[in-house]
């Protein structure tokens, strides 16, 4: 992306939302590792540390689990923390805090409590790093109840839904891609939204065939809805955005338009968001509105390779996004392994 | 089993006298406490004990059905630690915690009316006796997952290390507790950012039907302490005159701004690891071990001793397990005739839907 | 269940699969919590330990994630251990290892190791026992490439599966529930399966309906069919068996013939199991076979509740089924939170 | 900083002039070792520097992509331990593991090509840097998740004891993988089944940024081995004659059937935490140490040493670098020409899909 005055980065946009927590709003803190590290979480939180003190920017032993059962604690006690884990692989050390934990104590307690808790971790794949440094699983955490689910596809959004998922009174969990990082736009000013209040949004319009992704996913979409325009397909684009509790209205009335969906998403398919998103318009919809068979875009079957030929064909890309709205369009029924 | 009771005394390892039942079965030493608070201690004990065995008649009766994982015999290190938490300390317990709720002043209605799923419970019957809270008296939760609360009772003392007022946070667990990792990463956390917290383990010697020689190369797990570079004190855990000693001077040093501290108590559990049998599902040697544990009446030995010094008679002991039992059978009664849960319930306490207002 | 003669229960069975395994092949050996105890795992180990050996069969401290690893490097260096966690629950402590290590260690070395290592964890829920000791989360597992998912839902199954699942040289989660433990039936004889050649199985057949579900979730949907048929409807009922990696094939034929699907899991819906079976034939079939939309059975968007009435509202019921099903055939369009 | 300059110092603990980069600059002590043995030693750990020089500067070119963590100045741990390593032993490693791949035997080329993502890799091109495997040299696996390796070392150790053959496993990591629960699980696991394990913990004071005075209360972690009752040995990993020395004897141990050994090396890493620049993404102090501690470089104080008993000149020593260098740059041009995997491989390296035989 060019660099245009006055733009911000996603990256720059998340540093935006901490910094207008920590400035705000006194019982939010932040703790994880690579805080106090010039690159550990890319650019998203640089100098927070001098800025606010290190009291309210930790960073801390390598202790994932350890770290987010603190986090769950004070949140338990009046603050608002924000845990960071600079990969959803090492977050995974910490699943029963997040889940068992986090999500459960306010039902588990008859809603005498909250755990207003961030869980913040950063999607980082790519670059040959392989099977262990490139899980996303969004579609684990979205089949949890009582765990919010955030991911931005846009700098505005990565600032704003921060901040919406910060001052939730629920356990949020929030991630942002590294992919996105390169992203610019000019940023409206700050709004403190109330997440319950956030969902899908259409962030273009067709009646040809609906495409619905999240995170670096939505954005593939976007891309790849505008070189589809360019062949004279025009498509409903939909960004997630919240994916648990999801709201699939938005999607329902789309598909419902244009009889087709695509559902893109950079996680595994099986017991995926991507079923997800079909599943709900299958149950929703007569299947006589449907002038396709919905597709699936996903990752393969595979855990991530490194080496660079075939880290290039293990993920989706717009080129792929395109064909497959072709197809959909061209209502072909073909199958793809 | 010949060769288990030499690895059980190899095993015993710092912990010496301590793990044998045969031994401190005498009054325990008095004269260097409070009398008071002795005898409202004793008055706490004799309150848990009762309901326990309340909640032991109910569960064998199948009237209540949730597992229920009973603390008969382990009074003291609840009632004990109990007497030094106040008003803005936060502590977290686990499976066994209906002492630690008790100990710390819960009403016995809210607890019988959890344990039989009422809307009046404590939990307003979502959570059962695995999973007890009362924030007016300073339980902020308790659940059966081993180990989870350590780390959510560290963050609550950098809760209270933040908010710079002299309050700490309170960690119950138990000798199984110690093999979860989240334990060692909970105490290097606390040693590192000198967090206001007690972690108080309950060494009973068993998770569920396993003895700790059978976990663990040494029955005391101070040894943990010692490595996380973190001030311990083993105590009698059956001696509510030890229990506060010990727990006296590591709560002066927590709130003085010293950091974390460790306590091992050490005692026994008289029934099954849950539910309302002396021996079930128990590890070998237990059966013939309970008798002896028996004799380290964390009661009776403190009831003594205090009569020994006249500060207790007999009628007013018996006055003491009067009123308990007429307090937990009123308390029941009520419970009983409590109401269940809303159906909405299922789905209207998942999320708050609120947020922060704005500063 | 009554019990009549010669027959086994599933817990029986799954201490019969244990007992061949241990006496047939001398690399298998059995680690986990409660192993020496004579309840913590039902009747489905039952002295083992003195049969076989406290080597070969052994209790262990606390730890999921120490375990479980151990358990992984012992497959890695010849021999065949099950890692058993008595409740899916406490698993969670282990996905590392799981997730992250076993399921990805082959594909990751590039087929040079193979990682034959089977954890079972038992689902065990209901009996007031809350949000944190019912959790069954097959739909993460089944979401896991490298990671085989195994559901029994008959002794037969439990047995003869358990037995494939151990002699697979790769990892496999093997999840039993403990209502089935009633289910009887007489067992034939011992087989040695190769458990890539598992998979879903119609164990009924009728033309008006497909009903899928595996382990608990399959017998409900015997005993719902049953009373359908008294009804005069007659269902394909598909026992998924296998979870992961998934073969559709046999319930796109059903669905292409009965043009109607109710998917029931024990799980969560959003990103489930039952939402997988949908987006399945979603993609393979063209709409127009549908006879009417595809429903979901699942648990309600919630941590599983103590409280006796709640608990009975919380799990999918043979009667909740009928209802379902009379209501798909009759295919009005109703929705259900 | 001055304040964490003090914090270093205090938090030193036992490691006294072992933290201090000012000490043990002078020649190793060798008269107690073999000279055969020792040279050999000096080969090995020149060949990885070479290669992790050679890696270095492809990182720099932007030739290799993937990460690569660098064990330059820490080539003493690797080669002392990997000489007591015997045929039937299993080691694992962690994401800086080259230095254990090569002193096991591993060839450069299977090396160079894997960082390159080539076929002809130690894992065929699926895994880099991070992920190394080479079963004929008993290396069984390293992994970046930080900490995972350990417990899958205690179980191939189990293994070794079912199996009675005397075999060992060896478990390599850093300081900042004592940080992780599963450690203490392993070791708790490997004390109690007395598991013949060899815990390697390369003590380089940092993990990625952070020095271990910002993440542990004491820098040094035999502390931890105490507690599990693991019998432990320290020594400065700068010098492979202490590090073969506290190998010997743990070896020994362990293949007696002792149970399982820890060892703490203590040494320092000349890169940053993560690719080939010095300064990158380190603590604060770790500019001015690092020049400092490159006096204490295990190749030049074990060549020195080995010159003045007249076991090596400066012929030879030349000779043992340019032999290395012609290795390593024929070993990188064959691994560029070499091919990638075929397309087909990111699917078929999935499942194995077959079973055992039967018996
Ligand atoms: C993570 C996890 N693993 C296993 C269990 C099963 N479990 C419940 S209580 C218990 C024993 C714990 O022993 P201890 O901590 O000593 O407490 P005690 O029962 O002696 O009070 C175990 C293993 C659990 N609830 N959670
Ligand atoms: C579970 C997990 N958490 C965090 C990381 C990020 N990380 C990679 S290496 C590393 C430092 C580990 O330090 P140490 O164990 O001392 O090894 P060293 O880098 O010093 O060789 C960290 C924190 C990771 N890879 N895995
Ligand atoms: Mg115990
Ligand atoms: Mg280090």
């Amino acid at each position: 992306m060019k660099k245009a005055a006055a733009t911000t980065g996603y990256g720059a946009a998340i540093r935006d939302g901490f910094e207008h927590l920590l400035a705000n709003h006194s019982e939010v803190f932040t703790i994880g590792q690579g805080l106090w590290s010039p690159w550990y979480v890319g650019n998203s939180m640089t100098d927070l540390d001098s800025q606010f003190g290190r009291e309210r920017v930790i960073d801390t032993p390598v202790s994932e689990l350890g770290c987010t059962g603190a986090a769950l604690g004070a949140a338990l006690c009046g603050y608002r923390p924000v845990v960071i884990h600079p990969r959803v692989d090492f977050m995974l050390l910490a699943v029963d805090q997040i889940v068992t934990q986090a999500a459960k104590w306010r039902s588990m307690f008859g809603g005498q409590v909250s755990a207003p808790i961030t869980i913040r971790a950063i999607i980082n794949r790519g670059g040959e790093q392989g099977a262990q440094h490139s899980q996303s699983l969004q579609s684990w955490f979205a089949h949890i109840p009582g765990l919010r689910v955030v991911m931005p596809s846009t700098p505005t959004d990565a600032r704003d839904l921060l901040i919406a998922s910060v001052l939730s009174d629920d356990p949020v969990l929030y991630l942002d891609d590294r992919w996105l990082y390169g992203l610019e736009e000019k940023l409206p000013p700050i709004q403190e939204r109330n997440l319950a209040d956030e969902g899908p949004r259409l962030t273009r319009t067709g009646p040809d065939l609906t495409m619905v992704g999240c995170s670096y996913s939505a954005h593939l979409c976007r891309e790849a809805a505008a070189r589809l325009s360019a062949n004279g397909i025009e498509c409903d684009v939909i960004d997630l955005r919240v994916l648990n509790p999801l709201d699939a209205t938005l999607i329902i009335s789309s598909v419902k338009k244009t009889g087709r969906l695509l559902a893109v998403d950079g996680d595994w398919r099986s017991c995926g968001m991507a079923a997800e998103v079909i599943a709900s318009i299958a149950e929703a919809l007569d299947p006589r509105v449907m002038r396709a068979a919905p597709r699936r875009v996903t990752l393969p079957d595979a855990p991530a390779p490194t080496s660079n030929p075939l880290e290039r064909s293990y993920y989706p890309t717009v080129d792929y996004i395109v064909q497959r709205g072709l197809a959909l369009v061209g209502a072909q029924q073909e199958t793809f392994e | 089993m010949a060769s288990l009771d030499a690895l059980i005394q190899r095993n015993a390892g710092s912990l010496g006298t301590l793990a044998d039942a045969e031994h401190y079965h005498e009054p325990v030493m008095i004269d260097a406490d409070d009398t008071e608070a002795l005898l409202a201690g004793l008055q706490r004990m004799i309150l848990i004990r009762v309901v326990e065995e309340k909640i032991g008649d109910m569960v064998s009766q199948g009237v209540v059905k949730c597992p229920c994982h009973l603390a008969i015999g382990q009074e003291a290190p609840a009632v004990g630690v109990a007497s030094y938490v106040r008003q803005g300390d936060r502590v977290f317990g686990a499976h066994r915690s209906h002492s630690h709720f008790l100990a710390l002043g819960g009403s016995p209605h809210g607890l019988l009316a959890e344990v039989q799923g009422k809307d009046t419970g404590v939990s307003r019957g979502m959570g059962g006796s695995m999973h007890l809270i009362d924030i007016p008296n300073g339980l902020y939760g308790t659940v059966p997952i081993v180990g989870a609360t350590i780390p959510i009772a560290v963050g609550a003392g950098l809760a209270a290390k933040m908010d710079g007022n002299g309050a700490m946070a309170v960690s119950f667990f138990g000798d199984g507790a110690t093999e979860e990792g989240v334990f060692h990463e909970s105490m290097n956390l606390a040693a590192l950012m000198k967090i206001p917290v007690l972690f108080v383990c309950e060494n009973n010697f068993f998770s569920s039907h396993l003895h700790i020689a059978l976990r663990q190369p040494d029955a005391s797990v101070c040894r943990y302490a010692e490595a996380h570079r973190i001030e311990w004190a083993r105590a009698d855990g059956n001696d509510l005159a030890a229990v506060r000693a010990v727990t006296r001077e590591a709560v002066a040093a927590i709130r003085a701004g010293d950091g974390p501290r460790f306590l091992e108590l050490v005692t026994y559990r008289w029934r099954g690891h849950v539910g309302h049998r002396e021996d079930e599902d128990v590890g070998v040697k237990r059966k013939d071990d309970l008798a002896v544990w028996k004799l380290r009446d964390p009661i009776s030995r403190l009831a003594v001793a205090l009569e020994d010094i006249g500060a207790l008679n007999r009628q007013q002991l018996k006055q003491f397990w009067t009123e308990a039992h007429v307090v937990v059978e009123e308390a029941w009664a009520t419970a009983t005739h409590d109401g269940y849960p809303p159906a909405k319930a299922l789905l209207s306490r998942v999320y708050s839907g609120t947020m922060a207002n704005k500063q």
